[in-house]
């Protein structure tokens, strides 16, 4: 059964991207997509419902396998070379080659000895969750990629329709996904992170214009900074070792007179890289340009998580090292930083981009303090921050394709164009800041957690309000215009509107649940072992030694507060309008005013971007210079 | 039982708490020193309850001084309109209520009762303020009756509200 | 079950009560310290019945639906500190109304209104971390988040946490809206932004941000009692003691910009919670 | 950076009288600020036409209520001038006195006002709890508060006995000291230096270039002041124009603090030294010829352009107001500053709307 599922889950998107690729027709297309996406969803969640397995070496017909990976994986390399000199880019062939070298090395001279009896694939608790993050949110995007791709050409006015390419490359992403999280063997693992890393530079690239291409390349050849990274760790680790097995590296545990520690610290970078933290931000930002769903699947949700689900297997490992102490400032620190970032930016995408390395830093930060607390805060952040940044993400290109702009300040009063929208927008960033959504319970969790580090305690305070800044505007002013117009639908396609709405309420949803999800999957995560839970349940009430948090009660007042706030609105709508107050010169036009010389003037206020203070040119030398003193710390430390 | 209990409440609340707005249409700033004095220690209105709040969306009581022409008649006739009911006019000095010395000058109006209806009048150039006082509490002592709609007559069309 | 629906009434009804005569008691002694008699000490009480009862005019509905959630964030807030409940849910729960009623402010157009949004999200900016800090030194003391159990601590806090004391004392001056950083906001409209982000609401919606603010009034000085919560005595004698000392600040101070605050309270503030907290834990 | 236009005015809080101006902000920092006029434009030089010219006595008092006293001191020296009247010694140190009574208040109301922009409600309440007493004296020597009305053609309309000008150094010694209680806040208080000093800097070579007149002029470091002409009694009475250097809003409100001290010191000079015999010279015929006179007032030094043709009403009377000639000036100071700091640089000049448009 678990042997068929997985299977299932690893070949049916790599099937399904073929089978995009062939049939070139619309319909038949969007078909195989959403008949994939349904199937992806349903294998994952009955994957949730089964005990923790795996498949062994053996199942998979052993040595054979291992020959398939590392034909795969110089083929990638070889792909990436390719790229690299035709994008003329000597970072790319440098590091690529690094890489060949370093695989060819350890082939050469220990090759990875994988005994019969190994699991190869295993799908234990970190992996369900990730898995259900993949196929459930995966999917989604997808289906909102469908129109939104047909209008996106039909903007560009293509003659030959990418399309086929464009959903190839998606569904091979999430099955590359799928194997990553799955994978046991560390070099297996490798795979498929470099995988991703060849997806993400076909999508970013995907419209072909220079600005793309040149994002492209660089998050190629940045993100190939962590695939060597990978590399030179697997080399490491195989030397000291004899195995690449994560279970058993993990049993094992380390001794400080091996290299295992230096090798950790590689595989961290690694993660870092992948997860776009400072000072490596930058190819993330570049990755704006892709077609909005590609930002929302793999520079969002699913791909730049790829750094934190990595530490989380190796979180035990590094267990109170300085790597893991150094880890928490440093995410701690970029939350600080990004979020500051993000508060000069008016940007809708670029706004997102650094509330999601932020996120990211948060967790990374969680992750690094290590604590079961600590890290059932890093699951929580992991899940809902994936749901609820893919709604963001897919609302703001809904909006960009309607009012052909991404600029906050041009959504201003956006609920009288697309009030449905417009409210999942808003629902969306609440469930970034307040409680009682999972994104603000996991932050509560990281915060109670984080309190006896102080210096991470300070940074992620600081944070937290900046945080809550740049989302509260960006929420108040898609509501800005006076809001005559009954409430009125916008049209749009329906799988756009199964997309949003589903997410948006499969974000609620999942938040009312969270005390129930813990039992199911994250203390799992957390305490495989026979470690007593760190928060119990009862009555949807999550309390711990230090807190307690009752989800469920404030849902449900949450649901009837929300409930009278609607009834007032409506009794509001039907109150005397007045214009807004302009020291007695409004006109009838709104927010028109008589002015000097009597007359009309536009009044109006934007938004304050701060950028004399939060400016990205201003602030991104000094944070990405102690974002890498930081870092060198982080690698320094464990040598 | 209760309704009445609570009507009289409410008629109370507004007695006890009007929150007044100055205009100063066109006054030789006499009459405004003069409002402004009722605020402070010597006068203190705010024993009455009475704040100024500068905005008339929070306003109860419209306290207009001065002459009205058609540029500042527009503004008048903006605030009183945007007020929420129930609410009270006071004009007060010669001026608001009728032009005063300057009611033959080419471009005043003449009083603010040509732009907006006015509750009460008070005299004097200017007005001292115990008279502003005073006048302020006939003008509450319209707000504590039951407002009817017949009390507002319909805003005069004058030239010069609306903008061109 | 009784108990707990006696203490949800308490909760319910001490935010009215207590912070209804608070703001009564704040404008007498304001208006003694200016020379004047000051208004009877239920005047606040009037003006909210009689807001209540004005017609209703609005600039946009969305303001209704934020000031409704506001005032219910600052209740559930009250009612959670009531209940003894965790001090950083509180926190989150708070701040929540503070950002509902910034968002109200947000959906009017006029530019007096949205600077006063701009300003109220920049003193959340500036006070939040403070106030957290404020929870994570309780924590680090008592070794709970729960008020509960920071109820039963033996010992004044604030003895162990005096600097800890003093950064909150700039969180209640901003989140009070007293001089010098009632910037977003001030009580009697002489400000640049005439109300900030309450000059478009009007009538019933005001009414409803002043209970609102009532409630948030009975929160803070809550949370400013917890510092010696050996008994009812000496928490009220705290709290009174505090909102004192912040009333004659307020008379005795002109209103700064929001850039001075930012960064003063920031260094000053981030300083005074750091040190204290290093003092206790780390040295 | 984002740009906002904010309408600031004609109803606004901080700004008592209908003034609008229209700010362009970026993040809270002014790049543009245009006012606009005439709100309050009534047309008061054309009644000169219609009213005989002792009837425009009032008139002039009411081109505004803060400067009454000394629009109607310059309107009738004026006159006098042209029809070569001699004011008897005891009415000009009476129109010295009531003078400077209203300098006196209107620098308290102004303090009182400025103080509130920033904020500081319970240093207005105190200022204008001090102005009472000044409106006390005003009242019991000219029977009203604030417009006076005593001043005629040829001399003043009322007089006052021993016992009044005791009463009057008795209560100014009171006003003195309770001015000088608050002097130190408004010199040291942290608060009021953070937000006036260093705010709406104006260079004395920028004074002068943009024609700024009285305490605006005086904080820049020029020290002129049109009362050491010598019109009325001051030529008799000993003083020096108060200055500072610094040009900003701080010194602006340091000037006018100098200067209530040295209108108290005048009064009580004049009190001291006040000459007896007639409040009024007998004034005859209608006047013919034009002058130009020049009187500083609270705010700055007020022009009047007095035209007659021999007729019963005058054919031409001109003012140029002191916040006309400062309104430039504050034009030039408004860009640059933060929004919160509008309040405050608008009401160092002093403006008074109601003299600015007439």
């Amino acid at each position: 059964m678990v042997a068929l599922i997985i299977t299932f889950i690893l070949l049916l998107p790599v099937a399904a991207a073929a089978g995009c690729l062939i049939v070139r027709r619309d319909n038949l297309g969007n078909g195989v997509i959403l008949i994939t996406g349904l199937a992806l969803a349903a294998a994952a969640l009955m994957m949730v419902s089964i005990a923790p397995a795996g498949l062994t070496a053996a199942e998979l017909g052993g040595r054979t396998f291992e020959g398939v990976i590392l034909a795969a994986d110089m083929g990638l390399l070889i792909i990436f070379l390719y790229y690299g000199r035709r994008y003329k880019s000597r970072a790319v062939l440098f590091l690529s080659t690094a890489q060949m070298l370093l695989l060819g090395g350890v082939e050469w001279l220990r090759p990875p000895w994988v005994p019969f009896d190994a699991m190869v694939f295993q799908a234990d608790g970190l992996a369900r969750v990730m898995l259900l993050i993949i196929n459930l949110v995966g999917p989604l995007i997808c289906c909102h990629a469908i129109a939104y791709m047909r209008n996106h050409e039909r903007h560009l006015k293509l003659e030959k329709s990418a399309q086929p390419r464009f959903f190839f490359v998606m569904l091979v992403f999430l099955g590359a996904m799928n194997g990553l999280v799955l994978s046991n063997q560390l070099h297996h693992l490798y795979f498929f992170f470099e995988l991703t890393t060849l997806c993400s530079f076909l999508l970013i690239g995907h419209d072909k214009t220079p600005t793309a291409v040149d994002h492209a390349v660089r998050a190629l050849w940045v993100n190939s900074i962590g695939g060597t990274a990978f590399a030179l760790a697997l080399v490491l680790i195989r030397v000291s070792k004899d195995t690449l097995d994560l279970q058993r590296l993990l049993t094992q545990g380390h001794s400080p007179a091996d290299l295992l520690l230096p090798a950790l610290a590689l595989l961290c970078l690694a993660a870092l890289v992948k997860s776009a933290q400072f000072p490596f931000q930058r190819w993330l930002l570049g990755a704006m340009v892709a077609p909005t769903p590609v930002s929302a699947l793999l520079h969002a949700s699913t791909m730049v998580k790829v750094g934190i689900y990595l530490m989380l297997r190796l979180a035990p490992m590094i267990q109170g090292t300085f790597l893991s102490r150094c880890t928490a400032v440093y995410g701690g620190f970029v939350f600080l930083a990004a979020a500051a970032l993000a508060v000069g930016q008016s940007n809708g995408k670029k706004v997102l981009a650094y509330s999601t390395i932020s996120n990211l830093g948060l967790i990374f930060a969680c992750v690094g303090l290590n604590t079961p607390p600590a890290l059932t805060a890093a699951v929580y952040l992991l899940l809902f921050h994936a749901v609820t940044k893919a709604l963001l993400f897919l609302c703001v290109g809904t909006i960009e394709q309607h009012i052909h702009s991404r600029d906050i300040e041009d959504m201003r009063g956006l609920y009288a164009v697309m009030p449905a929208t417009a409210l999942m927008t808003v629902a969306g960033v609440l469930m970034m800041i307040m409680p009682p959504f999972g994104v603000l319970l996991g932050k509560w969790m990281a915060m109670e957690s984080a309190a006896t580090d102080i210096p991470v305690i300070m940074l992620v305070v600081a944070g937290s309000a900046l945080t809550v800044m740049y989302w509260a505007r960006w929420a108040g002013l898609l509501m800005s215009e006076p809001v005559v117009v009954p409430f009125r639908p916008e049209r749009m396609p329906m799988s756009t509107w199964a997309a949003l709405s589903v997410l948006c309420a499969g974000g609620a949803g999942l938040s009312a649940a969270a005390p129930w999800l813990y039992d199911l999957l994250v203390s799992a995560v957390i305490a495989p072992g026979s470690l007593l839970p760190v928060y119990t349940v009862h009555w949807g009430i999550m309390e711990s030694a230090a807190g307690r948090f009752a989800v469920f009660p404030l849902s449900l007042l949450a649901v009837s507060g929300c409930l009278v706030s609607v009834l007032a609105f409506r009794h509001a709508n039907r109150g005397r309008a007045v214009s807004p107050y302009l020291c007695g010169e409004q006109t009838a036009e709104p927010c028109v005013f008589n002015g000097p010389m009597d007359q009309p003037v536009k009044a109006g206020a934007k938004n304050y971007y701060l950028t004399s203070i939060f400016g990205e040119e201003r602030l991104t030398v000094w944070l990405n210079s102690a974002a890498a003193v930081l870092l060198i710390l982080l690698l320094g430390g464990t040598l | 039982m209760p309704i009445q209990w609570l009507d009289k409440l409410i008629r109370r609340a507004r007695v006890k708490s009007p929150w007044l707005l100055h205009f100063d249409c066109g006054s030789c700033n006499g009459c405004d020193i003069e409002v402004l004095a009722c605020l402070t220690p010597v006068y203190d209105v705010e024993r009455f309850g009475i704040v100024n709040v500068g905005n008339p969306l929070h306003a109860d009581l419209l306290l207009v001084t001065g002459t009205v022409n058609r540029r500042n008649g527009r503004v008048l006739t903006n605030l009183y309109e945007q007020m929420a009911a129930p609410k009270v006019v006071v004009a007060i000095g010669s001026c608001g209520l009728s032009g005063g010395i300057f009611r033959t000058a080419y471009n005043v109006i003449g009083g603010v009762d040509q732009m907006i209806p006015v509750d009460v009048y008070v005299p004097g150039c200017p007005p001292r303020p115990e008279a502003i006082i005073d006048g302020v509490f006939l003008a509450l002592d319209r707000l504590s009756r039951p407002a009817k709609s017949s009390d507002r007559p319909p805003l005069k069309p004058v030239a010069g509200r609306s903008s061109p | 079950m009784n108990h707990a629906l006696i203490i949800l009434g308490i909760g319910l009804v001490a935010g009215p009560l207590l912070g209804g005569l608070a703001g009564g008691l704040d404008r007498i002694v304001t208006a003694r310290l200016q020379a004047r008699t000051g208004p009877p000490v239920w005047q606040p009480y009037y003006d909210v019945i009689k807001l209540m009862a004005k017609e209703l005019v609005v600039v946009n509905g969305w303001q209704a639906f934020c000031v409704y959630s506001y005032l219910f964030a600052s209740m559930l807030a009250l009612i959670l500190f009531v209940m003894q409940s965790d001090l950083l849910l509180i926190l989150f729960t708070q701040a929540l109304g503070a950002v509902f009623l910034a968002m109200g402010a947000l959906a009017s157009t006029s530019p007096y209104s949205q600077v006063g949004a701009h300003r109220e999200l920049l003193q959340i900016l500036t006070y939040e971390p403070l106030l957290f800090l404020v929870g994570v030194g309780i924590f680090l003391e008592t070794g709970s988040f729960k008020i509960s159990v920071v109820m039963q601590w033996k010992d004044p806090l604030i003895l162990k946490l005096p600097l800890l004391f003093a950064a909150l004392g700039y969180v209640m001056i901003i989140k009070l809206r007293k001089s010098p950083f009632d910037l977003a906001a001030s009580h009697h409209a002489h400000q640049e932004l005439v109300r900030g982000v309450f000059t478009d609401f009007s009538g019933p919606l005001l009414g409803m941000i002043e209970i609102g603010h009532w409630y948030d009034t009975v929160l803070i000085l809550g949370i400013c009692s917890l510092f010696w919560a050996t008994g009812p005595v000496p928490m009220a004698a705290l709290a009174a003691a505090a909102y004192a000392t912040i009333i004659l600040i307020d008379n005795a101070a002109a209103r700064l910009n929001w850039r001075w605050m930012l960064g003063h309270v920031w260094a000053m503030g981030l300083a005074l919670a750091l040190v204290n907290l290093i003092c206790r834990h780390q040295g | 950076m984002r740009t906002s236009v904010i309408p600031f005015g004609p109803q606004h809080p901080v700004l008592p009288e209908p003034l609008q101006l229209k700010l362009t902000v970026e993040d809270e920092v002014i790049t543009e600020a245009v006012p606009a006029l005439g709100y309050v434009h009534r047309g008061l030089e054309a009644l000169a036409q219609n009213r005989d010219f002792h009837q425009m006595v009032q008139v002039t008092e009411r081109v505004c209520g803060i400067c009454s006293v000394l629009h109607a001191i310059c309107y009738c020296q004026g006159l006098e001038d042209i029809m070569g009247i001699t004011v008897p010694p005891r009415a000009r140190y009476l129109r010295v006195i009531w003078g400077e009574l209203l300098r006196l208040h209107s620098h308290l109301l102004w303090m009182g006002l400025f103080a509130d922009s920033f904020g500081f409600e319970s240093l207005f309440m105190q200022l204008w709890k001090i102005r009472e007493r000044v409106l006390d004296i005003q009242e019991a020597t000219t029977g009203n508060r604030v417009i006076s009305g005593t001043i005629r053609v040829g001399g003043v309309s009322r007089d006052m006995d021993a016992r009044q000008v005791h009463w009057i150094a008795d209560q100014l010694t009171w006003v003195a000291h309770q001015v000088r209680q608050i002097e130190p806040v408004l010199r040291e208080d942290f608060t009021i230096r953070r937000r006036t000093e260093g705010k709406g800097v104006l260079t004395s070579a920028q004074a002068r270039e943009l024609g700024a007149v009285g305490p605006v002029l005086r904080a820049s470091g020029i020290a002129q002041d049109i009362r050491q002409t010598g019109y009325a009694a001051y030529g008799e009475l000993d003083f020096e124009p108060v200055t500072a250097t610094a040009g900003d809003c701080h010194a602006r409100c340091m000037v006018r603090l100098g200067e209530i001290d040295q209108s108290i010191d005048l009064i009580h000079q004049a009190l001291d030294r006040l000459p007896g015999g007639d409040i009024r010279s007998e004034v005859r015929g209608r006047p013919q010829g034009e002058t130009l006179m020049r009187v500083e007032q609270p705010r700055g030094e007020v022009v009047y352009y007095i035209r007659a043709d021999g007729g019963k009403t005058l054919s031409r009377v001109r003012i140029r107001t002191p916040t006309f000639a400062n309104i430039p000036v504050l034009v030039k100071l408004l860009p640059g500053i933060f929004l919160s700091d509008v309040p405050v640089v608008v009401l160092s000049i002093d403006p008074c709307v109601s003299c600015l448009e007439r």
